[in-house]
């Protein structure tokens, strides 16, 4: 497995799971957010070859360089929502590089030893919180705590953007990102 | 408005045409390019322009003809099965000297295929798919960024040489989102356009055709055209060298795979090996003379594309013998990854040895 | 005695000799469209859009603006050009080959758009310009160059109404069919060409004029022949008439 | 009454006219026209032609000029 | 039957069809090609074959689809505004692996052109003016004779390759009149088609298809693809060399050019120049080494062609800068004449010496 | 108490799950055509053509000869296996893109061929498969991703009535509505399909099923609401009913 | 008098079955199928189930067996 | 002006007039006869730009070689049916070539002095002889007799296999073009 070391600020990601699980959405939201603190971004969805439903993925690159290839064959982070996402990704992640798994729906055991693998019950997280569906954003505040690629103000500014009048939806989204960030200090990650 | 916007591809080319002055798309769904569409029916409206979704690409395509007949900057996009069926229309119109802008997502082919990204209309878009002699002129971004400014650039080049020009992209750089800029071109270009068909008013009729049964008078208009298209050639090529003055070893790839190619370079730089990238942004013309040049002082052109080898023979053509050709593809929809490109071009390094 | 002229050529039509073979009906049709033309003073901001077919060289005769389309596709050029500039006057000129046979998609869904434009179509039974095949309305048991012992539903099957089908469709506002082989025939169809245009221009939606139009040369009659062919065997099977007229009384 | 003047320009010697004068005053010519077709021509020694215009009607090529003896009062169509 | 018979190009390929196995034709009329589907009217139901008279070109190249898919030998024939319609078609049948004849009597373009002899859908033809990786196998007569014996042998290399296989010509070899002969093949060639569609009755269902939504499948079926075409590359080039083995000078040319060039070529060699022709009669395969080997030993190769330079390409392509290759050509539906191929030979001549 | 199963799959439907989407009508549709395929019994010489659309992949469900048309060409494609093999059930499977849009002209001309093939028409006023922009079947005021604010007939054109328009032709031997909204439409559903079948077995033209179908994803509703919307919003413009049965009795 | 078996190897839980029952028999279940649908269920205590059909007539993934007490001389429809 | 020489066996003519007048069916029916006589032989037609009526032609080529171009530049004999097609052809006639003239439509004088011009009044010929559509063959008639290109029978048995039971066509037409060859061997050509 290569592996790709820069000099500039450079962090890639892969988030995949089932199409529904909102990860489309905080892949977005991580780039746009990096975008505003002034870096160069890329996402870019993948679809699995299913027509309808089936597995989905996307590549967020935040970096101070002119991005390259917006895909990595070695990420240096996954956020992972099921069984079959770990498998296909697990193996292709950089050696000490991050998994972040919601251990509500990935129950299959990581096998590899090389890694930081994080489980985080991001749906039990959320569902606590009062909404099953801001599980996605429980993974995001996870990540964004583990690597610091964006600031939390940031994703709060970008979500402000997105949602702007439905402020219930903003302040659920606020604290699950919050509460994700939580579940891995108590991890003591970062 | 200098204000950086986070778009996917297809977004960013919708609005960077009616930037550009568009006011008028008509098309006909499929994937992946259908934000173009879908953008184009709510934004038109807006600067009360038209959309309108035809009954299939070939109406699409002489909507287009009509429409760009009447004075206004139009467009079309599709997907390579879609461009396919536009082919009697682009030569059509490029017959006729209408200018337009066709933007073609590629996917995987023959035939249906798939939806992934490919590379494989290359020749279509390049040697003319469509019958007769005629070339569009063909742009192909690789960033969002490139996207916005190439079809901005493509209605000037459309008026100025009264010709389609072809935007030709896959479903990566369509559903890629990065930050874009949209600048209002400096000094923006407005073509005088007597030809248009608006009404015989206070003027002879003017016709918009292309039969001339006198084979005389259609060799005159072919070399003229010809001549028209010479004319592009020497003004619109456009290329970018990327670390290639001090290569050894030189990648040639566009679009979706020159984007990966960077990474691979930055990759075997730090392993050592000088290689650069020359990267057409303008495949008709084709840069040439940037690979004749080239070819004199390296050894090898490795040139990476998805497809099973289209670009590559414009290459050859260009290097002309002078130094090694190499080629590399994935295709159905498979896209190179840069490790393989390292690895493909370690190969060739330790060949070379 | 003093003399007035009462009939003459057209302004809009230009004082050039066509190329249509004598007799051909494609001339009257041409002549009848120009005096509408004409008489509603409109040659400044008409806009035809020529067929691929005999008549692809129409703009040699009327002094309009004109594209010359793809074989089929006048109608979606005609489309692009209308909704441009929305206050001029399209209008489409098409045979059979060109709109029932290539151009079907086209001629359903600019009607089905209600489209602001005008189609004539002309409806010779065979394809005139490419020597004498079989056109969708050529008659059963008609002989062409590619039905050679005439025309059998079994195997090249049946003849279209293309009138009757395009009314069907909500877009189309006014629909008539007539024909050019009287000259009682030839006064209505001039009043249905004019209604058309009309119908245009008050902005009702689409409308068609179908023509059955005689072709000598292809069906190897005389003219005086072939005008008596087309009362005789196309006016039982494409009856002539209004179809459609727009719910806004004229 | 009426007077009919045949354009030879135009004029392809269809016989349509021919076959459509209620009065049978056309024939086709015996002479070639510079366009080298046998043109229709008017024989009315009686003045019969009633102007009625159904030859023009019916010409393909628009070479038929037809006039009429003035009426005050009537209006041109 | 070798009674000599005195027919055009177009009657002679209907007929030779017909006796090679074709047994569904689906056209529609165009010019100059109109007495191919003239001939199959009436000559198919004499074998009780099936001619049809499609709504459109489009509806025609399904048509074929759809008769290939069921196993019986097909055609259709256009000219080049048809052609252009078939792209999409073209990319199918080529996707689904299915085997017909396409005939092009091309004519001068682009848009409606014109209707005299032209060769400017070369890039059309040989280098796939549908979407995605595919080639049809393009041969290319220069006699009736050849015409029938090309398309005879078409629908073998349809079977055998399972690709749609084109005959392009032009309107002067399409309507010349020559004497031909028909000879039945020595050993008719019979394909097993075990993929073919005809209700499943004591056997798995088959399927004709060319949708491949997982992209691993869809590069291994390209790959395939590509394979099939490099093993035809390697056992179907033809082409005639045509007194080359002394010359100095060689014309390149094909069809109808071809021809005047021979009469040329006659004329220069009683004026003392050496100067040869050579052929292709596969333009696809193109005969890349029978060029390359040419250019070994000639200085001066002339392409002329009745397009702005297409052919052109692939001869600069074979000869990789090993000899120089000029140019010539007429366009628009005008055809050389054999003093002008011979005035510029010997310009040609005078430079070199 | 002994029991007997009186519904339960299809023999010519393969035992594998589909990927439509829950409550979509093509699943309904599908298990029609196969019961009927099996009610003849001709599963042994029935081909089908699937078009593009969500129905693409129909070939894994029916357990037939296949063949996957390209977008609005299976008509074409099924006229050419047909015109081979003419003692073949053959019948093609449509959605209102695939045969109101882009394969009109395919579609006017099969029937006006009278080509002895059937088409199942599937119309869900949509474009299911490239995510819900307009059909040309799509209702005046409803919603799509490129009708965001209601579709209206002043730029959009008006919803085509396919069934009504094929009827005029008189290659159409059997023309019929249908909808799968309700245990009763999906019962007559079954009897046009059968109709329709034998229509063609018995060489009497060709025949068509126009099916009125929910597509509850891009109309973002729920199944039962999408069941309901199909009857109180698509049947009262596109009525139900036998539109043309053949002259024959059956 | 009938009994209807949910195969939930098809059933997607669209709910239109339970939409269709006349006796409203039918209902969600709310365990995840393999397929991670939450499969339609017959909750048919009292045996009301007529065997009717229609639960079958309607479904879209033909995920539905309905019997039906054999009757002599009843006729397969 | 070129001049072409060639050892075997080698004849071209260029038959030009307005479209109805038989020209075609001239040139098709020597092009067979010569064939019939073991030669190669090529027959193209040509039409003008006019889409209906207008000029036509067509070039018969017959030789003991393979035929290379079916058109040539520089034809040796020509067969002239009206004024328009004199004017386009006369000044591309070999030297010492045979021009051959319809008298009867063709009325402009003929310039060149190195050519052998025969005037032929073959629609009066024809005319004279009954029937004045045959006109094309009194032509012909002129033209083997002149060129001895195939012989007699060969375009009577041409002529029978064409018009079969038509006696009184294939009668005319035979006379016709006996009355061509007689109308040269007065003017002593041959
Ligand atoms: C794509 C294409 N296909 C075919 C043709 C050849 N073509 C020219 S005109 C014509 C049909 C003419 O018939 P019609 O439309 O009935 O007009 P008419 O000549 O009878 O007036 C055809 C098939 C063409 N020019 N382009
Ligand atoms: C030539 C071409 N144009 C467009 C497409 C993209 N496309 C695929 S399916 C489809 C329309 C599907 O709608 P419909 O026919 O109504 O079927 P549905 O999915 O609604 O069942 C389109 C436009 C294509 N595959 N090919
Ligand atoms: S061929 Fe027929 S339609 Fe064409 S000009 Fe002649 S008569 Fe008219
Ligand atoms: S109708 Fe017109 S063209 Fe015909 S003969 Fe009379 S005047 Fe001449
Ligand atoms: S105007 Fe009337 S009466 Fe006079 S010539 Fe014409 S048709 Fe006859
Ligand atoms: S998108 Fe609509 S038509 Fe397609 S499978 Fe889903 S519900 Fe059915
Ligand atoms: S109708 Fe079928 S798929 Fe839908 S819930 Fe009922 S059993 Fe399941
Ligand atoms: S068979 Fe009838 S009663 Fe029984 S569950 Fe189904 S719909 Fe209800
Ligand atoms: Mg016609
Ligand atoms: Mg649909």
């Amino acid at each position: 497995m290569g592996k790709t070391s820069r000099k500039a600020f450079y962090e890639d990601v892969v988030m995949a799971g089932f199409g529904g699980q909102g990860l489309m959405f905080i892949g977005k939201l991580l780039a746009y957010s990096a975008m505003k603190e002034g870096r160069a971004v890329t996402w870019i969805p993948s679809y699995g070859p299913e027509m309808r439903g089936g597995t989905a993925n996307c590549t967020v690159v935040v970096s101070d360089d002119e991005i390259g290839s917006p895909v990595t064959p070695h990420p240096r982070a996954l956020i992972i929502m099921n069984n079959p996402s770990l498998e296909a990704f697990e193996p292709k992640l950089q050696s000490n590089g991050l998994l972040l798994s919601n251990s509500s729906f990935v129950t299959r055991p990581i096998a590899r030893k090389d890694i930081k693998a994080i489980p985080i019950p991001a749906n039990e997280i959320a569902t606590e919180m009062g909404n099953e569906k801001a599980a996605n954003m429980v993974m995001l505040g996870a990540y964004i705590a583990c690597t610091n690629v964006v600031s939390k103000e940031s994703i709060v500014e970008g979500l402000k953007e997105l949602f702007g009048k439905k402020i219930d939806l903003l302040d659920t989204n606020i604290r699950a990102l919050e509460e994700g960030m939580k579940s891995v200090r108590q991890k003591a990650c970062t | 408005m200098t204000e950086k916007k986070f778009m996917a591809g297809n977004e960013a080319i919708a609005e960077a045409a009616v930037q550009a002055g568009c006011r008028c798309y008509f098309g006909y769904p499929i994937t992946p390019q259908n934000e173009i569409g879908e953008y184009m029916s709510w934004r038109l409206p807006q600067v009360g322009g038209c959309y309108l979704q035809a009954e299939s690409e070939v109406a699409s395509i002489y909507m287009v003809f009509g429409a760009a007949g009447a004075g206004t900057r139009v467009m079309t996009s599709s997907s390579s099965p879609g461009i396919s069926l536009m082919q009697e229309g682009i030569s059509y119109i490029a017959a006729a000297e209408l200018p337009c802008v066709i933007v073609n997502m590629m996917r995987a082919g023959p035939g249906l295929g798939g939806i992934q990204p490919s590379q494989s209309d290359y020749f279509q878009a390049t040697k003319g798919g469509g019958h007769g002699d005629y070339h569009m002129l063909v742009l192909a971004p690789h960033t969002a960024q490139e996207a916005v400014n190439l079809t901005m650039l493509a209605f000037d080049l459309a008026d100025k040489y009264r010709n389609p020009v072809m935007i030709l992209g896959d479903g990566n750089i369509g559903q890629m989102m990065e930050p874009v800029e949209f600048k209002s071109p400096e000094k923006p270009f407005v073509a005088r356009k007597e030809w248009i068909v608006t009404g015989a008013k206070n003027r002879p009729r003017n016709i918009i055709k292309t039969l001339f049964l006198d084979p005389v008078i259609l060799e005159k208009r072919n070399l003229a055209m010809g001549a028209k298209l010479r004319e592009a050639v020497k003004n619109e090529v456009r290329f970018e060298p990327y670390m290639i003055e001090d290569a050894d070893i030189v990648i040639a790839a566009y679009g979706t795979v020159a984007r990966i190619a960077k990474t691979a370079i930055k990759i075997l730089r730090e392993k050592g090996l000088k290689v650069g990238l020359l990267r057409p942004i303008s495949l008709y013309p084709f840069p040439y003379q940037a690979f004749a040049q080239t070819a004199e002082r390296v050894k090898s052109i490795l040139v990476v594309e998805m497809s099973l080898g289209q670009m590559v023979e414009d290459v050859k053509l260009a290097v002309c013998g002078k130094s090694r050709v190499h080629f590399y593809c994935r295709v159905g929809g498979m896209v190179p990854s840069y490790d393989e490109i390292v690895a493909e071009v370690e190969k060739i390094a330790k060949e070379v040895k | 005695m003093e003399m007035e002229m009462v009939s003459g050529r057209p302004k809009t039509l230009l004082p050039v000799p066509t190329h249509y073979c004598p007799g051909c009906g494609h001339g009257v049709i041409h002549r009848l469209v120009a005096e509408v033309i004409d008489g509603l003073g409109i040659r400044e901001k008409t806009v035809v859009v020529a067929p691929v077919g005999c008549a692809v060289l129409l703009y040699n005769y009327f002094d309009v603006d004109a594209y010359e389309a793809a074989h089929g596709r006048a109608p979606a050029i005609a489309t692009g050009c209308k909704r441009v500039n929305p206050e001029l006057v399209v209008f489409t000129y098409q045979g059979d080959g060109d709109f029932a046979a290539i151009g079907t998609a086209e001629a359903v869904h600019v009607a089905a758009r209600g489209e602001k434009i005008t189609t004539i179509f002309v409806n010779n039974a065979v394809y005139g310009m490419t020597g004498g095949q079989m056109a969708p309305t050529t008659l059963l048991g008609q002989k062409t160059t590619t039905t050679t012992s005439g025309r059998a539903s079994e195997t090249a099957g049946f003849p279209i109404r293309m009138s009757e089908m395009i009314a069907t469709l909500p877009g189309a506002a006014y629909v008539a069919r007539v024909s050019v082989s009287s000259p009682k025939n030839v006064a209505q169809a001039k009043m249905a060409v004019r209604k058309a245009f009309e119908t245009q221009i008050k902005g009702l939606g689409y409308s068609l004029v179908e023509f059955l139009s005689q072709c000598p040369t292809n069906w190897h009659m005389t003219p005086v022949e072939s005008v008596r062919w087309v009362e005789e065997q196309m006016v039982p099977y494409y009856p002539l008439g209004e179809l459609k007229v727009p719910k806004e009384e004229y | 009454m009426g007077k009919v003047v045949i354009d030879e320009e135009f004029c392809k010697g269809c016989t349509l006219c021919i076959n459509a004068c209620p009065q049978h005053l056309l024939r086709t010519a015996k002479r070639v026209s510079k366009t080298s077709y046998h043109p229709a021509e008017l024989v009315d020694p009686e003045g019969k032609c009633t102007g009625c215009g159904l030859c023009a009607l019916v010409c393909p090529d628009a070479a038929i000029q037809v006039y009429r003896e003035k009426k005050a009062g009537v209006k041109e169509k």
